[in-house]
């Protein structure tokens, strides 16, 4: 048996040369084809054009007041906190699971900085640490739960949304803290509020600190081990976790992560809406889930692209503004975006199947 | 011209009729006057973000006036304080700011007062059984806005029932008081609030409730074990399905308001505005504009004014 | 005589691979049919196209002399074609008998069954018991166990059970040993031989060539998504199918066995 | 080649006796072990054992109170309309699918039948018909998506759930009618809304009905092919399909069964509530989605029982009533429910776990 | 010389079944032993224990002599030792040269890489096209598809690459050829070669027997859980070890050949 070595040899050296293009074998791919290709190598390229598109309808169809600096930014700076807590949903579903506690916790930690502020009188800069620090415990708290006790993300952050939204109202005492008083006694609450103009254009910290997050995030995802790990995860937990993959510290890692990002849109929300508010967010989780869906990532995990996130926020951003400016009843605008979700995903959907 | 003049109406929601009552209002009243007028929502009840979205639409759109109803009366200042410093005049609806004085005008129901008089209603209903009253509370929602907390504390006060914290409701000791309970102001939270407290104590006898279809509910609930013949219920809001289950001996007392004269009066105060820059004036002792309250029943008690169901459907809305 | 099953100039694009490029494939009554080839050359699509689980891009589908058009593994399975696919086919919660008559469960008798449409559990677990029983799988102890406790080894015995049973005009098995032992691979290779000892005809993928020198009457050689050549394992040598299969040799060149060595030696040496 | 069977017979022959035993080898329980193979046996075990615990409990802090025939049946009733969606949110994830639309069919369903009826003036039992038909409707519109665009069900239904709601209100224009007049003009509409009494337990025709749905559905899931085939898909859809499930038809029927089943909800929801309002049921997807996953019905699809959701919906009833008579404040019932759904579904898996 | 990597009554439960029964193990430096029995007797959890992914419920671990405890495939890892499994572990969606370097990345040099932890996927792309095309796997084209592009033989042959390019004191191959054809096969024997001729030991499962007897120094015949013996190839049949690990011969009994013929043809006629 061991002497057969030498002939296998003489068979695999004539196999070799011939043998290379087992599974490529070439043909001509109509225009179509082509356009469905490059579209499948670079997952943000569909809500990217979607964007695109819609500003152009909207900016025909309603002319100069859409079309104008002010207009634009308006809706970054009304998408950026649906864009932040939509950058915390996007990392956990990479991961194959679902964080129905981006509102919960954002929310709260929002109480906390303020309440830790006013209630107690820690400096505000303290407040808003520990506030962030809260988020990334309530994280932490999921990710644990998800990750060494195994239990669906669904349940697990259906249970934590309960609870941290109860807490935050047992807490709160569903007490507001006014505007004025925090911007007397502790303006560092109200940082990503405030706005700096480039032209008509007019731009808040917040807006800065959404952009700043996904793009860090996008390098962080592409351009990192623990990116390339956090896919890995949502791909095949059992396959990452043979390979070598602390599959475990991943998990606690990105919803703790995500907790501290929805701890900063707490932040953010507090700039945004001048007051510590018990109730705010309340539509955060419907709204996170819908921007990371219409922009492509997929819900079984490990594909897509936190571009993609951002482009979705903008989107539902531009048909919101765009609706209301059009006079559009509001239930009309709900039931188009319910169509949009449906739309965007039927053809992403269809890319991914013609081009493989 | 009137036609160049654009206000911008915002609703809490656009799915409870108390709102859609108020837009029909303001926009009937748009078009009478030439005004073209966008009307915004939130998607639910406390949907703030959307509240505040809106108004920046309406900045942007380059609006006269905006009136408003508040989700989070002391969130919105910053936004309104936007507005007004775009040049536009903001009048607040049915629910004032926190400060009042955020908004240009206020135009509103008492609804501390909306409370009180259902409370004093059934006081002398009961007469001296009033004494050993069991109450059931039917409340808003566990975050307690402002409008649920007025009109309950409003109905303890007529009642007779000390108070604790004004700001909050359910921190009285009364033993009067069987519960609080959540219904979300719809008849589903009505009716499995109503049960749950009957389940506490099945002797109920007077229930406050925070609207009529939470109101509706309860009813259910008592009739369903054959005792809505000997419980008071009392509301707020005085609309026409409302008044209507007053006539019918659902309810026996409600306290009506009128979203439409506010929003009709809204729009009239915004063309003036745009017209010649007048700004509209509160009643006199209050530092709100009035629309006034009125407690329909079809049973009046001493001591208490009211008017009667004939009237109170001839003024109903929804 | 006519093939029972044929594939005329069948196309099956995935993306920018092309796993079938305009391939024949005929399979004539009572034979067993082998198909040999490299890993991705097409062997898994060719068969699937065959048995309705993929719609091919473009060719036809023949049995019997008629033209088929087959949307679903159960169209094909209505026309007596029983598959048992590469990646099985189990649902993995449900028990073995379940799995055994999925898509063809059996109701009771009666007004239970007509009315209420009842299944007859009781039935078709003494039916798949029967039916591992004849493949030696005796080391499954509860018919009801679910799939998933079972090994790799025992699921497959059970997919090849399977279509053992029901298949009554073409019986196709992808890899049917790939993952049993010697013993099993063994009573897999018999059952092979009493279905054709039925008159019911097979297709069998394998990579196991002294598996397939075996049984096989005819060896089709898959090679870049088409059909090569067609050989008989009396006729060519292992080490010339394997040549054939990789590219090493020209079919034109493979014809003439004379002076080589007897099969199973030479590819002893091959190894 | 073909002359050595021979002798591998008697290989085979002698191997056989000995062979019998490989993945089976005996091994002494303990009584833990036992309990837990016993649990996994019957997968509605854990919710069932729970219901009762929960009952016990309650009804010894509250004594006679809370364990009267009033209180017990009354949790029943309340349960009703959450039971009847949740059975049809069972049977959409055992499919491995997710409704999110269900509370909005079931309202939507509800304002159809009772606009027909009153604004249209067609007679009620012929518009109680086309409100089911209705509900049907929506739900097939639901399966069409996730079977034959192969959308993945929480995208395809988190647009329709908005689209469905949406027209709701559009079409309602926000109107209630009024229990007095459904009463006068169109009793059929409340006739889920009338009761009986055996003893001091009473009984709404609401609660009958859920209860024959439940364990009709639990006789379909286990007794009839298309039972099997439900199971099977939501097991591994792809293998279904290649053992000869039709699995875009056993799709869709799922979801048109959901409809459906949801637009009964709406029917007994009207006699619940005596009037039609437009607004109900706004909670409805959580509370479903709560009592399927407390019942211990696997997202994942293919795992769980019917029996298992209808526990899982009477230990909400349970809690929520008790708390209540307790004297909680509702917040805390929030929270408990929150950490229920994690308790319950860790227990579960734990016993999934060690006994496979 | 002591075992470099030893098991020593290692137990392991499923539930109900005993995938594992005080099973001893020892691999001594430099060798190639393979592990065979029949399907489901515990091959794969007995080497999974052994690589950190799945904890043993009892027994020891020994590497080098010293006990170890790993509670991850990475633990192990670290320790050198590089398993391929038998589900092979392959993040779909992710390139090939991504799936290589799981878990060891390697980063850039400078700043970008030791400050913003960028990776260098040039380089990573690189070794990982050099390591396939050791193993001629030469019709991989591109490097950056997605593995999920590829057919299974092609996974496969990158999970080998991946274990013979970091293993460094033991590998581990779990049926590396299942789904391997002829030519891919033969280039993974010669890569088991290669490694032993390197020094670093390896541990084959596999049920071909003819590649067992083959490349194996020694053979671990798997039984019920446990070791049933081992026996060396050259004093062994095929048909001896078949029936060694079905249990139709009694370990007692093999240990003489003496007049029996050769392996090969042996092994040819208990097919
Ligand atoms: N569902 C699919 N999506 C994309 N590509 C596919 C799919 N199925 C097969 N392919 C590709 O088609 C080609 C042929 O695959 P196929 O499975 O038919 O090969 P095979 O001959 O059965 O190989 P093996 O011997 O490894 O099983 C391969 O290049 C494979 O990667
Ligand atoms: N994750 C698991 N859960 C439950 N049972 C398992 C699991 N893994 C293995 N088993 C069981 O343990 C026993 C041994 O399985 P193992 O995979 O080690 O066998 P094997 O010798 O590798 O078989 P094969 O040759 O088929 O790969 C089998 O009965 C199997 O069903
Ligand atoms: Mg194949
Ligand atoms: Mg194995």
């Amino acid at each position: 048996m061991t002497t057969s070595a030498d002939e296998a040899e003489n068979i695999d050296a004539t196999a070799a040369p011939q043998a290379e293009a087992v599974a490529e074998f070439d043909q001509q791919h109509s225009t179509l084809q082509r356009v469905q290709h490059f579209l499948h190598q670079i997952p943000a390229a569909v809500p990217l054009i979607v964007l695109v598109l819609s500003i152009i309808v909207f900016g025909l169809l309603l002319g100069s007041k859409f079309f104008s600096p002010f207009a634009l930014t308006l809706i970054l700076q009304q998408v950026a906190i649906v864009g932040i807590t939509a950058a915390a949903q996007s990392l956990v579903i990479l991961t194959a699971g679902i964080d129905l506690s981006v509102g919960a916790m954002m929310v709260f930690s929002s109480v906390l900085m303020g309440q830790f502020t006013f209630r107690y009188g820690i400096p505000a800069e303290i407040a808003i640490g520990l506030g962030l620090m809260a988020g990334t415990v309530m994280g932490v708290i999921n990710g644990v739960l998800v990750a060494f006790m195994r239990l669906p993300p669904f349940i697990v952050t259906l249970g934590t949304w309960q609870i941290y939204l109860a807490a935050n109202y047992l807490y709160s005492a569903n007490e507001t803290i006014r505007a004025q008083e925090i911007e007397e006694h502790a303006a560092a609450l109200q940082f990503f509020g405030l706005s700096f103009r480039i032209g008509g254009a007019v731009f808040t910290y917040g807006v800065v600190l959404m952009l700043v997050l996904v793009f860090g995030l996008a390098y962080a995802l592409r351009q990192t081990a623990w990116g390339r790990h956090v896919y890995a995860v949502g791909d095949d937990k059992d396959a990452a976790e043979l390979s070598g993959v602390q599959t475990k510290r991943v998990l606690v890692s990105v919803y703790a992560l995500s907790g501290l990002i929805c701890a900063l849109a707490g932040w953010v929300l507090i700039g945004r809406i001048g007051s510590v508010s018990p109730t705010s967010g309340q539509l955060a989780n419907i709204e996170a889930i819908t921007a990371v869906v219409i922009g492509g990532i997929s819900l079984f995990g490990g594909r897509g692209s936190i571009l993609g996130t951002l482009c979705g926020a903008l989107i539902v951003g531009v048909f919101s503004l765009g609706l209301r400016m059009a006079g559009t009843d509001p239930q009309w605008t709900y039931l188009l975006i319910g169509m949009l979700i449906i739309v965007a995903v039927a053809i992403d959907q269809w890319i991914r199947k013609v081009s493989v | 011209a009137a036609q160049d003049i654009g206000a911008c109406l915002i609703t809490k929601t656009d799915t409870n009729p108390f709102f859609v009552k108020m837009k029909e209002g303001a926009t009937a009243k748009a078009e009478e006057l030439g005004i073209n007028l966008k009307s915004y929502a939130g998607k639910i009840d406390g949907d703030h973000e959307s509240q505040v979205a809106a108004i920046e639409t309406c900045i942007a759109d380059g609006a006269k006036g905006i009136l408003l109803t508040a989700s989070d009366t002391s969130s919105i200042v910053s936004s309104v304080q936007q507005a007004r410093d775009a040049g536009i005049l903001v009048i607040a609806l049915d629910t004032p700011l926190n400060p009042i004085d955020a908004a240009d005008a206020t135009f509103a129901t008492d609804n501390f007062l909306a409370g009180e008089l259902i409370g004093k209603w059934a006081a002398a209903k009961l007469g001296d059984d009033a004494a050993d009253a069991k109450i059931a509370m039917l409340d808003l929602g566990v975050s307690q806005p402002t409008v649920g907390v007025l009109r309950d504390q409003g109905f303890l006060q007529g009642f007779g029932i000390e108070l604790g914290d004004p700001n909050k409701w359910g921190d009285e000791d009364d033993p009067r008081i069987v519960g609080n309970d959540v219904t979300a102001g719809n008849e589903e939270g009505g009716r499995r609030a109503m049960e749950n407290l009957l389940a506490k104590d099945p002797m109920i006898n007077v229930v406050y409730t925070i609207n009529e279809p939470a109101a509706a509910g309860a009813y259910e609930a008592l009739k369903a074990i054959g005792r809505e013949e000997d419980v008071i219920i009392v509301s707020v809001d005085g609309g026409c399905p409302g008044v209507q289950n007053v006539a019918d001996g659902v309810i026996g007392a409600t306290s009506q308001q009128y979203p439409l004269d506010m929003a009709a009066l809204g729009i009239e105060a915004i063309a003036q505005y745009a017209a010649d820059g007048t700004l509209p004036q509160p009643t006199e002792g209050k530092d709100f504009f009035d629309t006034g309250v009125a407690l329909v029943t079809g049973e009046p008690v001493d001591g208490v004014d009211s008017i009667t169901v004939e009237e109170g459907m001839d003024l109903c809305w929804g | 005589m006519d093939p029972i099953l044929q594939g005329k100039k069948l196309v099956k694009h995935y993306g920018r691979v092309v796993a079938l490029d305009h391939c024949d494939f005929e399979l004539y009554p009572g034979e067993v049919l082998a198909i040999i080839g490299d890993n991705g050359a097409g062997k898994s699509t060719l068969v699937k196209a065959l048995s309705g689980a993929v719609t091919p891009d473009d060719g036809e589908v023949w049995l019997d002399g008629k033209r088929m058009n087959f949307h679903s593994p159960l169209d094909a399975r209505e026309y007596g074609i029983e598959t048992v696919y590469q990646q099985l086919a189990m649902s993995p919660a449900l028990s073995i008998a379940d799995n055994m008559f999925m898509g063809r469960e059996l109701r009771k008798k009666g007004l239970m069954g007509s009315l209420l449409r009842q299944l007859d559990h009781k039935e078709m677990e003494r039916f798949a018991r029967e039916k591992l029983n004849d493949l030696g799988l005796m080391t499954i102890q509860n018919i009801r166990q679910p799939v998933e406790t079972l090994s790799g080894g025992q699921r497959q015995g059970v997919a090849v059970a399977r279509a053992a049973a029901f298949g009554s005009k073409v019986i196709i098995l992808d890899e049917p040993t790939a993952a049993l032992g010697v013993k099993e691979s063994r009573k897999v290779l018999e059952l092979i031989q009493d279905v054709k000892a039925r008159g019911i005809p097979i297709v069998l993928i394998s990579h196991n060539m002294p598996h397939v020198f075996e049984v096989a009457d005819r060896i089709h050689i898959h090679r870049l998504g088409k059909r090569l050549c067609v050989v008989k394992p009396n006729e060519c040598t292992m080490s010339d199918a394997v040549a054939l299969m990789t590219g090493a040799l020209d079919p034109d060149h493979a014809k003439a066995p004379g002076s080589s060595p007897g099969p199973a030696e030479e590819y002893l040496h091959s190894l």
